[in-house]
């Protein structure tokens, strides 16, 4: 682990990505990314974390889930990892229209959201100890 | 867990229904938005105005249970507005398409004006 | 670990600390401890790590010190934990009076003001992982 | 790091010396507080306030900074008072004998009515 890495370690439980939320935000506070991109990071953050307990982890009570973060070349570096083996298939786009028009069901908004707030995402990292989605986020940007 | 719950209050003002809710909008929220839209709904409601607390914490399983309140109001020609939206979830619910369904409004005050 | 702690493991960097008081604040404020008594936790729990990297860790920049969290029995457990060997003498409670009069050094006042705001402390709990201070925080006190 | 450092602003209201701490207080303020202080006590000044910010956080290194004003403002005959300060470190402020010294006040207004 690189000295200035900071890693949360959380129960598999919805609700405890706040705790990770709250972490994330408060080191990049530090690192002195501005307020608005600090509450894309929180998001981010949020829905990797909820996808790591519900799909990766499969809801089981005994799982974790780490939240690791640094900072380097004015860089924000966020890992979230699970015990499971990856996402299998990608959801499309989620098409609103469809949704409210009961053609399509309420999924995919994590990926989404996800893709959209972050500077960079690489999803699928699946080593023997988990499966990780490592988002960044530029200081400048 | 107190943050797994929400507290809805709803208000006639004028013509219109307000949802006062209180709490964050997660997946945990959806029988609560569930339960007042039917409410609202029972006492023929044509225009509902959701409130949100400025500081909630909104996930995409509070998306979801919002997008559901959306789709029954269209169903049932309902006009529905939303207030109390921090800038970053403006952002979020036109990324994602709530803002094509629902107009976002800065006050209640504002949000009667223009919904009546 | 128990299935409901989370833990925050921080580079042995002061400033870090607040990464630890917020993951802790937010496990609070999940586990509905009063705003009043959260404030108290951020301070035992700020107070702690400082301790852990400045004495515990000796500054070292490759150590790590972790804060686990965890809440049974309506009571939040803190543990602090560094790779050093543990408080060797206590000082003696810090006198205002003779500080200011210069007959004695600003120190003691962390040890201090976790006695005062913790509803129970255990220091000097050494492993061979480690020093670790074990605070407790009553839900409804 | 940007909250390992202060902005402290000096103003003359009337007798008393304001000083308008930005930021944190930590073992890092030590420098901002001490130069600050020196400064006024260069000008003359016999009523120092110390502003805090509410949401500041302060932690021992920060009391054993502020402690150092109260001391060096002591010899010099000095009087001090503090404003800001939230109810979480009124009661640190108070465990740790910081109001022995130094009187808090819940408003700058206030302060500078009751220090004059
Ligand atoms: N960490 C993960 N491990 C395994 N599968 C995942 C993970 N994250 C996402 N997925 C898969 O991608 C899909 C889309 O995720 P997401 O966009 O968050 O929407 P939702 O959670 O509503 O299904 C999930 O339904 C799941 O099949
Ligand atoms: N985690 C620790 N490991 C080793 N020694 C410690 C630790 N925490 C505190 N101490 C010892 O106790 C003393 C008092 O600590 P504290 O009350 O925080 O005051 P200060 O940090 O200002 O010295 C320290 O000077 C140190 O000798």
């Amino acid at each position: 682990m690189s000295d200035k890495t900071i890693e949360v370690n959380l129960a598999n439980q919805l609700g405890y990505e706040r705790v990770a939320m709250a972490c994330s935000a408060s080191f990049a506070r530090m690192m002195g990314l501005p307020p608005e991109r600090i509450e894309d990071l929180k998001t981010m953050v949020s829905e990797a974390a909820i996808n790591a307990m519900e799909h990766g982890n499969k809801g089981r009570s005994d799982a974790r889930v780490t939240v690791s973060l640094n900072c380097r070349d004015n860089v924000i570096n966020v890992a979230v990892m699970d015990e499971g083996d990856g996402i299998k298939e990608f959801p499309p786009k989620p098409d609103i229209e469809k949704i409210i028009e009961d053609l399509e069901s309420p999924i995919g908004f994590g990926l989404f959201l996800i893709s959209q707030l972050a500077d960079q995402v690489e999803f699928n990292e699946v080593t023997d100890i988990g499966h990780v989605v490592k988002m960044a986020i530029k200081m400048d940007s | 867990m107190q943050q797994h719950s929400n507290q809805i209050n709803m208000e006639q003002r004028g013509a219109i229904t307000l949802f006062d809710i209180r709490g964050d909008l997660t997946s945990f929220s959806e029988p609560f938005l569930s339960e007042a839209y039917q409410n609202a709904n029972e006492q023929g409601a044509a225009k509902i105005l959701l409130k949100i607390e400025k500081e909630a914490y909104i996930n995409s399983g509070g998306i979801a249970a919002l997008i559901q309140i959306l789709a029954q109001s269209k169903r049932n020609n309902q006009n529905i507005g939303i207030t109390g939206v921090s800038d970053h979830f403006k952002k979020i619910f036109s990324m994602v398409g709530i803002t094509r369904f629902a107009d976002i409004h800065e006050t209640v005050e504002n949000a009667i004006e223009v919904m009546s």
